[in-house]
C-alpha cells in the first residue's frame, strides 16, 4: 500500500522537478538580461504608482469562511461513503439530517448575502 | 481488487510522463481545430498540428522578461507544482485494465487534494510577478475554486457509494452493468464545470482571461510562459481521465482493448470541454459564485441523494 | 504568428481585422508577442506608452508599423507598410523571418535603462526601504490605505490602464482608484484629443461604413468577452464588406453570426452590467448595434445605433456608472459604449 | 520506511521554522502548508492513509483562506520590507524549547505497545462503521457546531445584511459622554459633499 504512495509521490517530484528545471534554465541561461522598462508592469503603456503587493481588499471573505466551516463536513463523508452499502438506510438517513443542517447554514449565508461581493 | 498491480515509480514516471505529454499536445492540436471550425477558416489537420511545435520553437527562445521586485522562487514554483498535481491527478486513475501508477485506497481523497493544491498554485502564479493584472486574476480564481471545489468533492462522494471503496479502480468496477453517467446523470455535468473551472477553460476562462490583458500569464513571456500553458493543458488531460475513468465507465468496454477505451472517453472528454471554450461566453465571477453555491451546490445534494437511492 | 498591436488613432479598427487572418495571432499582452504592429499615427501624449509597449516585447523582437504617419520616425528599425492586411502579413513574416535568421538584430530598448527611483544600497537591507511600509523598496512606493465603504481602510491601487491595453478600445487611457477588484474612481482622460485622421479603409458608402465599423467593435468585443473563434468571424466578415459587395449574402452572413453570437450566452452575461443613464444596460446595447449592424448591411439604411459614442459623451455617462463596479463590469462597460477610437472630437467614422 | 520518516519530519519541522524567518505573508503561510503536508505524508507513513490524505486537503484550503486574510490586513504584506513576526522572543524561545524536550522526552522515554497496524487492514471501513455506530452522537453534534460556525462567521464578518448594509443609520457616539454633538456633523459641511468624510455613507 506504500509502494503505491511512493510511485504516486515519484511521479509527482518528476514533473515537478522537470518542469522547475525547465524554466530556471531558461532564466538562467538567456542571452538578454530584463532592463528597467521591460521590467515595468504591463498595464498598456503606464507605468503604476505603487507596488502591486498590497493589502489587497478581498471581496468575498465571507463566503471564504463560509466554505471552511463546510469544508470540514467533507472529513465525515468519505468514510460514510466506504460504508454507506453495508449500513442500509441508517446511513442515509443520518447523512441526510447531517446534510439538511448544513444546508441551512448555506441557505442562512445566502439570505444574509454573505455570497455577494461585499 | 482484482490482479490490479501498482507499477514500479519509474515504469509510472514513464507512463504519465508519456501520457500528460502526449496528451497536452493533443490538447492544443484540438484546440486549434476547433478554433478554425468556429472561426470558419479552413480546417486542415496538418496545420492545427504543425502550428503548435513551430510556436514552441519561438518560444523556447524567446526572452523570459523579469517584473521589477518578483516573488522569482513562487514564479517558478507555480508553474511546476501545477504541472506535479497534473501527475498526481493522473497517478490515481486507472489508465487501462488493473494498470494505475498509484492504487491507493483513498484515490478520490488525493484527487481532491490535487484539485485543492491547484488552487494554491494558480494563486500563487498571479501573486509572484508583483505586477496588478495578474494579481486581480489571481484573487478572482480563489473566488470561483472555493466555489466549485465542494461540487467535485461532493460529485465523486456520490460516484464512490456504489462502489464502497474510495479508489477510483473500484469506482470504475463498478461501472460493470451500469455507467455513472447513466446512474447519476447529475455526476458528470458537474464535473465537467469543475474540470473547466480546475483548468480555466471555457466559460471559466477567468485567469488568463482577455478582460485583463491576458491575467494571470499577463507577465509570462518565454520558457515561463510555455511552462504554465503545458501544466493546463496537462492538468485538462488529466482531468478529463478522471472524468471517463469515474463517469463513463474508464477502461470498461465491449470490443476494443481497455486502454483504447479510455483514450476514446478522455479524447471525448477534452473536445467536450474545449468546445465550451469557444461555443460559451466566460462567466462573470461574482454571478459564478451565487450560482455554485445557490444553484449547482443544491444539485450535487440532489446527485448524492439519487446516488445513495440507487446503490441500496 | 505571435503579434501585439498597440493601435493609434485611426488605426484600431484595421487591426481589429486582423483576428480574421489565420497567419497572424493577436496576443492580449507585449510579452507574448515576438512582433510588435503600431497602426495609425500616435498622439504626442501617448508616445512614451508606445515606446515603453515597444520594450516590453521580449527579444528577439521586430516592428511592423502599418499607415503610421507620426510615428514611422521615431519608431527606428521598423519596417513601414501602407496597404491591405495581407501586405502586414507579409512584412510581419518578413520581418520574424529575418529574426530567425539573426537574433542579435532584435531592436534595442527605446527608454533609458533607469530605475525609477533610487534604492540600492539604501535602507536597513539595502533594499531602500525604511521601516514596514516607508521608502521605495525595489525602486517604487508601497500603496497606502484608503477608505472603504465597508470600514476595511485597506490599500488603494492607483492604475492608469493605458492606451494599448488590449482590452479598452486604442487610445483610451483610464485612471483607475481600485480597492480589491472593485473600483474606488474611475476617470477617462481625454488628453489624446489631438489629430482625428479618418479612417481611409472604410468604404465611402455611409450604410456598409458603418456596418463595417460595427463589425469591427463586435469582433473586439467578443475578444474582450472571451469568444476568439466568433471575434474571428467577425473580422473576417468586416473585412469582406466593401462598397460593391452583394449585401444579401453579406447581410446572411451577418445574420447568422448574431444568432451563434446570442446562443453563446453573452448577452445573459452582460444582463443588468453597466446600467448608464439613457442607454440601458450593457446586454441592450449590444442587442441594439447587433440588429443595427444586420439591418445597415440588408436594407441599406443609416441606424444611428451604430454612432459610436464620443469620447466626451462616453466619460461624462460613466462618470457613476464605473465607480462601484468591479473591474470585469467596468471594462465590459465600456466595451459596450463602443468608444469611438480614433473619432476624437471631430464626428467621422472610424 | 524509516528514512521517509526522518525525510519528512526534517521537512516539516525546518519548515514551520521558516514560517517565522520569512519576511512575505504568502510564503509564511505556504510554508506552513507545506510543514501540514509533510505532517499528512508522516500519517500515511503510520497507515492511517485516509486521515494523512484528508488532512493534505483540509490544509490547503485553510492555509489558501489564512493567506487571503494574512495579505489582507498585515502591514508590508509582500515582504518588501524586513518584516519582525515574532513577538516577546524571549518567552517564546524559553515556551519552544521546553515544550521541546518534554515532548522528546515522552517519545524516547514512554513505553508504546509494539501492536503494528496490518497494512491491508480495512482502516476505512473501520472509521465508516464507528462514525455510523458508536460515535454518531459526535458525528451529528459536530454537525449542529459546523451550523453554529456558519452562522457566526455570517454575522461577524459579513458587511451587508439582508435588511441592507450593516453600518446604515448607525451613527458614530458623540465626543464627549452624553452629548449630542456627533463627530460627523461638522465634516460633511456642503450639501453636494465638498469632502466626502463622513463614515458610512456612499
Amino acid at each position: 500500500m506504500l509502494g503505491a504512495f511512493l510511485s504516486g509521490l515519484t511521479v509527482t517530484c518528476a514533473a515537478a522537478l522537470f518542469t522547475a528545471g525547465c524554466v530556471i534554465l531558461a532564466r538562467r541561461s538567456t542571452r538578454y538580461p530584463s532592463t528597467a522598462p521591460q521590467r515595468v508592469p504591463a498595464l498598456g503603456g503606464f507605468e503604476p504608482e505603487t507596488h502591486a503587493w498590497s493589502r489587497f481588499h478581498v471581496r468575498y471573505y465571507p463566503m471564504a469562511l463560509l466554505f471552511i466551516a463546510f469544508e470540514m463536513e467533507m472529513m465525515f463523508m468519505y468514510p460514510w461513503a466506504v460504508v454507506f452499502v453495508e449500513e442500509g438506510v441508517t446511513a442515509l438517513v443520518e447523512m441526510g439530517m447531517f446534510l439538511a443542517i448544513l444546508a441551512v447554514g448555506v441557505v442562512y449565508g445566502w439570505r444574509e448575502g454573505a455570497f455577494r461581493w461585499q | 481488487m482484482s490482479d490490479v498491480v501498482s507499477l514500479s515509480p519509474m515504469l509510472g514516471v514513464a507512463v504519465i510522463g508519456g501520457t500528460l505529454a502526449i496528451g497536452a499536445y493533443g490538447v492544443v492540436v484540438i484546440d486549434r481545430l476547433l478554433y478554425a471550425a468556429v472561426a470558419g477558416w479552413p480546417l486542415s489537420l496538418a496545420w492545427a498540428a504543425a502550428q503548435p511545435a513551430r510556436e514552441v520553437a519561438t518560444v523556447i527562445r524567446r526572452q523570459p522578461v523579469t517584473t521589477e521586485a518578483p516573488d522569482m522562487i513562487l514564479w517558478v514554483l507555480a508553474p511546476a507544482a501545477y504541472a506535479g498535481l497534473a501527475a498526481t491527478a493522473l497517478s490515481v486513475v486507472p489508465l487501462g485494465p488493473g494498470v494505475v501508477v498509484a492504487d491507493v485506497r483513498t484515490g478520490i481523497v488525493v484527487f481532491g487534494a490535487a484539485e485543492a493544491l491547484a488552487i494554491v498554485a494558480i494563486f500563487l502564479h498571479g501573486w509572484a510577478p508583483n505586477s496588478p493584472l495578474p494579481m486581480i486574476a489571481g484573487y478572482r480564481f480563489v473566488g470561483v475554486a472555493l466555489s466549485y471545489e465542494l461540487l467535485s468533492m461532493f460529485v465523486l462522494i456520490a460516484a464512490a457509494l456504489p462502489a464502497e471503496s474510495l479508489s477510483i479502480g473500484a469506482i470504475v468496477e463498478s461501472q460493470q452493468g451500469l455507467w455513472n453517467v447513466v446512474r447519476q446523470p447529475l455526476g458528470l455535468p458537474l464535473f465537467l464545470v469543475v474540470t473547466a473551472g480546475v483548468t480555466f477553460t471555457g466559460p471559466l476562462d477567468i485567469v488568463d482571461a482577455n478582460d485583463i490583458a491576458g491575467g494571470g500569464a499577463a507577465e509570462d513571456s518565454g520558457m515561463a510562459h510555455l511552462a504554465w500553458a503545458a501544466a493546463r493543458a496537462a492538468m485538462l488531460v488529466a482531468f478529463a481521465a478522471a472524468a471517463a475513468a469515474v463517469f463513463l465507465g474508464g477502461w470498461i468496454g465491449p470490443v476494443l482493448p481497455g486502454a483504447m477505451w479510455m483514450a476514446l472517453k478522455t479524447l471525448a472528454v477534452v473536445v467536450t470541454v474545449l468546445a465550451g471554450r469557444h461555443l460559451l461566453a466566460r462567466v462573470r465571477p461574482e454571478r459564478f459564485v451565487r450560482l455554485a453555491w445557490t444553484v449547482l451546490l443544491p444539485l450535487a445534494f440532489l446527485d448524492l441523494a439519487i446516488a445513495g437511492a440507487g446503490s441500496l | 504568428m505571435p503579434v501585439f498591436a498597440a493601435a493609434g488613432v485611426g488605426g484600431w479598427g484595421q487591426t481589429q481585422e486582423l483576428r480574421g487572418v489565420p497567419e497572424l495571432r493577436l496576443v492580449t499582452t507585449p510579452r507574448h508577442a515576438s512582433v510588435l504592429l503600431v497602426t495609425g499615427t500616435v498622439p504626442e501624449a501617448h508616445l512614451v506608452a508606445v515606446q515603453r509597449v515597444h520594450d516590453q516585447v521580449p527579444h528577439p523582437r521586430a516592428v511592423v508599423t502599418w499607415r503610421a504617419a507620426g510615428t514611422a520616425k521615431r519608431m527606428p528599425g521598423a519596417t513601414y507598410v501602407t496597404g491591405d492586411a495581407a501586405a502586414v502579413v507579409t512584412a510581419v513574416q518578413r520581418a520574424w523571418s529575418a529574426l530567425e535568421a539573426d537574433p542579435w538584430s532584435t531592436a534595442v530598448d527605446q527608454l533609458p535603462d533607469v530605475e525609477p527611483n533610487e534604492w540600492r544600497g539604501i535602507g536597513p537591507f539595502g533594499q531602500g526601504g525604511e521601516g514596514m511600509m516607508g521608502g521605495t523598496p525595489y525602486g517604487r512606493p508601497m500603496a497606502m490605505t484608503g477608505d472603504d465603504p465597508d470600514g476595511l481602510a485597506l490599500d488603494e491601487l492607483r492604475l492608469t490602464l493605458g492606451p494599448f491595453l488590449d482590452a479598452l478600445p486604442a487610445g483610451l487611457v483610464l485612471d483607475v482608484v481600485l480597492q480589491g477588484e472593485v473600483l474606488r474612481e474611475a476617470t477617462l482622460r481625454l488628453d489624446a484629443l489631438g489629430g482625428t485622421a479618418a479612417d481611409a479603409t472604410l468604404p465611402s458608402e455611409p450604410s456598409s461604413a458603418m456596418a463595417r465599423s460595427g463589425l469591427r467593435w463586435l469582433a473586439h468585443a467578443l475578444h474582450v468577452e472571451g469568444l476568439d473563434a466568433l471575434a474571428a468571424r467577425a473580422a473576417a466578415l468586416a473585412s469582406r464588406v466593401t462598397g460593391a459587395t452583394d449585401r444579401a449574402a453579406l447581410s446572411r452572413h451577418a445574420d447568422a453570426l448574431m444568432r451563434r453570437v446570442r446562443r453563446t450566452g453573452v448577452l445573459r452575461n452582460l444582463h443588468d452590467v453597466g446600467v448608464v443613464p439613457g442607454s440601458g444596460d450593457a446586454a441592450h446595447r449590444w442587442r441594439e448595434r447587433m440588429d443595427a449592424i444586420v439591418c445597415a448591411l440588408r436594407d441599406n439604411q443609416m441606424p444611428d445605433a451604430l454612432e459610436p459614442t464620443r469620447l466626451d459623451t462616453a466619460r461624462d455617462l460613466l462618470a457613476d456608472a464605473l465607480p462601484g463596479s468591479t473591474l470585469t463590469a467596468a471594462i465590459s462597460t465600456i466595451v459596450s459604449l463602443d468608444v469611438g477610437g480614433a473619432r476624437f472630437g471631430a464626428g467621422t467614422l472610424r | 520506511m524509516t528514512l521517509a520518516f526522518v525525510v519528512f519530519a526534517a521537512a516539516a519541522v525546518w519548515t514551520g521554522y521558516r514560517v517565522f524567518r520569512t519576511d512575505s505573508m504568502v510564503r509564511a503561510s505556504f510554508l506552513l502548508l507545506a510543514s501540514f503536508l509533510n505532517v499528512g505524508a508522516i500519517l500515511v507513513l503510520m497507515l492511517a492513509e485516509y486521515l494523512g490524505t484528508a488532512l493534505l486537503f483540509m490544509m490547503t484550503v485553510e492555509m489558501v483562506v489564512m493567506a487571503l486574510f494574512m495579505v489582507m490586513f498585515m502591514m508590508n504584506p509582500a515582504g518588501l520590507n524586513p518584516m519582525e513576526m515574532v513577538h516577546q522572543p524571549r518567552f517564546a524561545a524559553a515556551a519552544g524549547i521546553g515544550s521541546a524536550a518534554a515532548l522528546a522526552a515522552v517519545a524516547l522515554f514512554g513505553r508504546f505497545p509494539a501492536n503494528p497496524v496490518d497494512p491491508n487492514a480495512a482502516t476505512i471501513r473501520a472509521l465508516g462503521s464507528e462514525l455510523l455506530g458508536g460515535s454518531m452522537l459526535v458525528f451529528e453534534s459536530a454537525g449542529v457546531t459546523l451550523l453554529a460556525t456558519m452562522v457566526c462567521a455570517v454575522v461577524l464578518s459579513s458587511h451587508r445584511g439582508r435588511f441592507g448594509d450593516g453600518d446604515e443609520g448607525s451613527v458614530a457616539p458623540p465626543l464627549e459622554p452624553g452629548g449630542d454633538h456627533r463627530p460627523e456633523d461638522d465634516l460633511v459641511d456642503d450639501a453636494d459633499g465638498g469632502h466626502h468624510m463622513h463614515h458610512g455613507g456612499h
